[in-house]
């Protein structure tokens, strides 16, 4: 009944405390997870199973390993290795597990003004948009993409003087502004294929082994946290690692049909590589 | 989006913005009256602090009282992060300059007489300050709605301190965001629509209601 | 009940800022139960500034102000019950907004007098300025004098034990003016209210007042702003005058420079049928008019106006004009000692002394 | 030059709103050029009202007014242009905040008057008013005389073809109004300035003033207010008369219900001695009185005061007065005849008429 | 964050929301100025309207003028898109109703009889409306400057019409939202500071500036 739920939230937010008698669990996520709505089907999977509420933060990576640093989350889902190492190392994150994967790709416009369809490598690609002069939108906001476009770049020996933009906003908006200016860019195919209304704009490379982007899910550690709920972690990351989590992060499909996340967590010996 | 949670993420944008707009108007009217009856030294210092606050982004107070009441900030122990609670705390912050800075313009317009007259006749320095802020009911009112206005409407404090939590924290706002970030711009516009249709309700209910059949 | 309501002493109010150096001194001043108490004297004296005094709407910077015998500063709640006692109607009143009704039962409201009187109070105190069934209108869109009339019920309604009325009269119609006298001094000799007024009108403040008080520039001047003249002083050694026309000279004694304001009291001018006495002559205050008003006060004192290149106004017993043939519009000649022009200060800012 | 600076005709104002059903109706004025008229009548006579009217700041509903030989209502630039020839000094001015020499020098600017002519002009129009010197002063902490003689200098120093003054010398005091007065006369004899003031002073509209226009409840009254009384009509069927104060009986001929009020045209009244003529009788007006003031205008008129149960204005020749025996402090009885009294309309709402 | 770039997004900051503030107040005041000045029908609901509008977010007047100027919008083929103007643009459309708003109330502080003594004394009434905006003055430095502090402080018009592109039109709050996205949260509030600071020196120097000596 719609009535005494209402009231059941509204107590529960207001008070201070939540009540003990539902256990809950706070996830601070990538934007990319919650965007596509995977989360909202794990939530509620995760609810019926273990009867832990999930409830979640979507910020990107950077912001969602600050949250689990300052203590206000129990979990963490993210995409930058890098960041994600940090933070291990620093003693903030304990149990990692790769959870799913899905490719980066360079889009570009549709006529592909540099010729970069067709290119062996990501690198190769780059080098032709530079030297085309056609402008480059990168999110230039150290998020997992961000990083990997940077490491890219530097294989690609440099990113271009001018024609670069940094758009210092989420996946999609940076997708948005390079439809707009007509510019390549870097994304992943889950926001890139989850994007309503987005025109103009094709994969020029995509599928190759060196754009893997790799999604992992971290349990902050009590030790270092004591308020952290280490058990619900636990719990989550046992379900989104188990067959039937796995399946769901399979089967899922965006809004645009298309799977977009590919189910990683058997994949031998991944959590040692990736 | 489903309905029900369309209808949450109203629900959530009433209580907290209403109630942050009704406590900062607990606040600023009366400091507003103060300001409006006397002139005292330092008082222009008081009004350019207000006018500056009035440019503090939403997430600049929202990081504020992120680093209060995140658990590793001095008041984490009280568990408010992500709970309504502190939405409507970082929202009070929010418009207090703005309540403050229209009453305080809607008092200046009472004829200084009126407070005058009521000490005259006898009334308390409290109740001089009820009637001057009668004189001035209407000008208050907008006051308040334009504080609700931009408590409702902001987006800023509501995703740093509410988390944009699904059935818990979700506002229209943060809803917009959200699907804004999906590229779902039509949701977002349905959304907007939505937000501007109740607080015209809002503001149509509160404006008859107290106005009653006397002129402005 | 208390020998006095007010008694001030050397009590001293100056106007803060760099805006006016205006300041009232008053070395002394009584005020007993149901007096009435006309304030006259020249735009600026301080009139109002004493009215807001006495409703202790201001407090006095200096000095000593006691009300029905207890110090109405002494602390917040003192203050408060001093107003009630002292209500002030000021001379632009202001009303709040709504109906005339809800202007008259405010000040009952605060004195907490149950609802179940207030019409009957609100009826009485509309019948004495004559807008009986006034009741349920709008004060928005009265006239001048209306409005001025509804702040007086509003006042009346409260049976206070002092009102204080800055010029209470000026935008009421004559008649009704004197109808308002009546008013007042009715309650105050039926309600034993004290009344303190201030006028411009010097016969309503002789007709209605047990005393006057005249200010000038902030200080008690001994005799009315009536023959008030002002001028630059000068002199030739012997007599100082001022010549307040082109060609007409006051004189006074002493030495004294600058733009300066003399005041002649009535009672000191003499008052002859043109032709029974000295014609003007130099170094002598001899002006020659015609009457062009006379009246009586209470006192059965005789006030005559005369116009000639001055207007004066002489006081003198209703007896003594029929004894010197003086009536309406016959010519007259005045004459007054040097020693009866009093110096009251500058008028201007001007002068040196402001 | 035109025959008239106004003609109006049949000219009508209401205001709007369920506030007031306060109507003005004017027949017809003529006012000449350099002419002074006084408006004279009760509160709420519809005075304010008309001179917004003459004015240019209200506009008439219905009928003609004509400045100056054209429509001032014809278009923007025309209502403009006449509102800069008629100036009007509202009743309790508002002035603009700043110097006094800031609000003098506003319609200057408006007038493009080169502003090496306005220190002149400032100063002249403040010694008018007795406020020499005080270009400087902020208005911030006036008195309510000084105020007004500002704005009244404010007007002035435009040298407008008309002035339009609301009750101007209400809040100045006594011998500086009468200075005002002869400013007027002056500004009036030498520029051929128009003027038209609203004043509850009869001896001044009589004095200074061509011409009284009488308002009462929106219309032209062939009389002053004054000797204006009312009561509650009664009627033992071949008179009618009202009661003003218990047990005092005004009798009128024909039959009206209600409340009502009523003028007597002070030259009908008839004046006499005590003892010289009938006493009081029932059916006709007699009223017993002592002469409390006499007073003469311009027109070698007297007014007379007499007060006795009731508070009567007679006018009559001066010289009347010497033979009639009658003078200050005497009691006189004075009788009109029913005829001579007209019945006004109502003065409170509680009337089925408003 | 290097100095240079600092200093650019302390100019964009300037540039657009100083520009959108005085478009804004040239259309505002004079609006509020009519609406104060006269009572006719249907009033109540151009304020009631105003009203809401000020409770329009950001993000949706951000998604409306995207739509518009989009490549695919009526206007695409302006470029406006990602430039500083489209921010002003959207800003301007932002804070009309708080200046419309705040001016009203101030413009009703100015004493009827102000503008009917400017009428009598010989004004047209554009002359009597100049008298009227002047006596209220400072109260309408208070709307115009509450603009600029809503202007420069909003977050989401930038964000979607300005594109937060580096060196072009990122300016204070973008890169506050930039900052914090990167988990950088002392960057964001040191930022944050840096805007109120400079709103303060606005606001200092404006008041100071038009106020001159003369007293509220
Ligand atoms: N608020 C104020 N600040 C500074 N000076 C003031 C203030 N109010 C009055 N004054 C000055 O004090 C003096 C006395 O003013 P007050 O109003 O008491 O005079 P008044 O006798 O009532 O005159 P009027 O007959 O014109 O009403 C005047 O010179 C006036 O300029
Ligand atoms: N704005 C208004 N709206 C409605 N009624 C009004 C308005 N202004 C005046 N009236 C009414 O019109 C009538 C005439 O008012 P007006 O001010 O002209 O009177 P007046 O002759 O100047 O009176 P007073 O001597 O009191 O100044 C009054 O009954 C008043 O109530
Ligand atoms: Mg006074
Ligand atoms: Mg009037």
């Amino acid at each position: 009944n719609g009535d005494t739920y209402r009231r059941d939230m509204s107590l529960r937010c207001m008070s201070p405390i939540s009540p003990i008698s539902e256990r809950s669990l706070m996830l601070a996520t990538t934007t990319s997870v919650d965007a596509t709505g995977l989360l909202d089907v794990l939530a509620d999977a995760f609810k019926k199973d273990t009867g832990i509420a999930l409830k979640w933060i979507a910020v990107g990576t950077g912001a969602a390993l600050k949250q689990a640093r300052d203590g206000n989350a129990d979990v963490v889902i993210v995409h930058a290795k890098k960041l994600e190492d940090e933070f291990l190392r620093d003693g903030y994150g304990v149990n990692r597990r790769v959870i799913a994967r899905n490719y980066f790709m360079i889009v570009g416009p549709v006529d592909d003004p540099a010729h970069a369809a067709g290119s062996s490598s990501a690198a190769e690609a780059l080098g032709r948009v530079k030297s085309s002069g056609v402008p480059f939108v990168s999110r230039g906001d150290k998020s997992g993409t961000h990083t990997r476009e940077l490491d890219l770049w530097a294989l690609a020996s440099g990113k271009p003087e001018t024609a670069y933009l940094e758009t210092g906003q989420g996946m999609a908006e940076t997708l948005r502004i390079a439809a707009e200016r007509r510019g390549y860019t870097l994304t992943d195919t889950a926001t890139f294929y989850g994007l309503q209304g987005l025109t103009g704009l094709k994969p020029v490379y995509e599928n190759a082994p060196e754009l893997e982007n790799i999604y992992s899910v971290i349990a902050v550690n009590p030790a270092r946290i004591p308020t952290a709920r280490y058990g619900e972690a636990m719990a989550f990351i046992a379900f989104l690692t188990s067959p039937y989590g796995q399946q769901l992060i399979g089967e899922f499909r965006g809004k645009s049909g298309r799977p977009l996340f590919e189910p990683m967590a058997a994949t031998p010996g991944v959590d040692l590589v990736k | 989006m489903i309905f029900r949670e369309l209808a949450l993420a109203i629900w959530v944008s009433l209580k907290t913005s209403g109630l942050a707009a009704l406590i900062a108007s607990a606040i600023a009217v009366p400091a507003a009256l103060f300001l409006a009856g006397r002139d005292f030294r330092g008082k222009r210092l008081v009004l350019l602090i207000n006018q500056t606050w009035m440019a503090a982004p939403t997430v600049v107070i929202g990081l504020l009282f992120y680093s209060l009441l995140s658990r590793s900030g001095p008041f984490g122990g009280l568990g408010l992060l992500y709970t309504q609670a502190a939405m409507t705390v970082g929202q009070v912050f929010l418009i207090l300059p703005l309540i403050v800075g229209f009453s305080y313009t809607a008092l200046r317009q009472v004829d200084k007489r009126a407070r005058l007259t009521a000490l005259a006749l006898g009334a308390t320095p409290r109740q001089a300050g009820w009637v001057v802020l009668r004189e001035a009911k209407y000008a208050l009112l907008i006051a308040v709605l334009a504080g609700f206005a931009r408590a409702i409407s902001e987006v800023g404090i509501a995703m740093m301190l509410g988390g944009n939590i699904r059935n818990a924290t979700r506002n229209i706002t943060t809803s917009i965001a959200l699907e804004t970030a999906k590229g779902e711009f039509r949701n977002g516009i349905v959304l907007g629509a939505v937000l501007l249709v109740i607080t015209l309700g809002i503001n149509l209910l509160v404006q008859t209601g107290l106005r009653g059949k006397d002129k402005d | 009940m208390n020998e006095f309501v007010y008694k001030l002493d050397d009590m001293g109010y100056a106007y803060r800022g760099p805006v006016s150096s205006f300041s009232l001194e008053l070395e002394s001043l009584r005020v007993g139960p149901g007096e009435i108490l006309a304030l006259v004297g020249p735009n600026g004296a301080g009139k109002t500034t004493l009215l807001m005094l006495l409703a202790f709407l201001a407090r006095p910077g200096r000095g000593r102000l006691e009300f029905l015998g207890g110090d109405p500063w002494a602390n917040e709640a003192s203050v408060v019950r001093a107003r009630r006692d002292a209500v002030l109607v000021t001379h632009h009143p202001y009303l709040f907004k709504g109906t005339v009704a809800d202007n008259l039962s405010f000040g009952l409201r605060l004195r907490n007098i149950p609802e179940a009187e207030w019409p009957a109070r609100l009826r009485s105190a509309l019948a004495l300025v004559e807008l009986e069934g006034w009741e349920k209108k709008s004060v928005l869109g009265l006239s001048a004098g209306q409005a001025q009339r509804v702040a007086l019920a509003r006042a009346l309604a409260l049976r206070p034990r002092v009102l204080l009325l800055d010029e209470p009269t000026a935008n009421i119609d004559a008649g009704l003016g004197l109808r308002m006298e009546a008013v007042l001094r009715e309650v105050s000799r039926e309600s034993g209210t004290t009344v303190v007024f201030s006028t411009h009108n010097f016969s309503q403040a002789s007709r209605l007042a047990d005393d006057i008080l005249y200010l000038s520039d902030g200080r008690r001047v001994e005799f009315s702003h009536e023959n008030c003249f002002s001028g630059t002083a000068a002199t030739d050694g012997r007599r100082s005058w001022i010549e307040p026309r082109p060609g007409v000279r006051i004189f006074f004694p002493g030495e004294t420079r600058g733009h300066v304001t003399c005041v002649i009291n009535p009672a000191d001018i003499r008052l002859f049928a043109a032709g029974e006495a000295a014609e003007p002559s130099p170094g002598r205050n001899v002006f020659g008019g015609r009457v062009t008003r006379m009246e009586t006060t209470d006192a059965a004192t005789a006030l005559v106006r005369a116009s000639g290149s001055l207007t004066f106004r002489i006081a003198l017993p209703v007896a003594e004009l029929e004894a010197k043939g003086i009536s309406l519009s016959r010519d007259v000649l005045l004459r007054f000692e040097p020693e009866s022009v009093k110096i009251v200060g500058p008028r201007t800012p001007g002068n040196p002394r402001d």
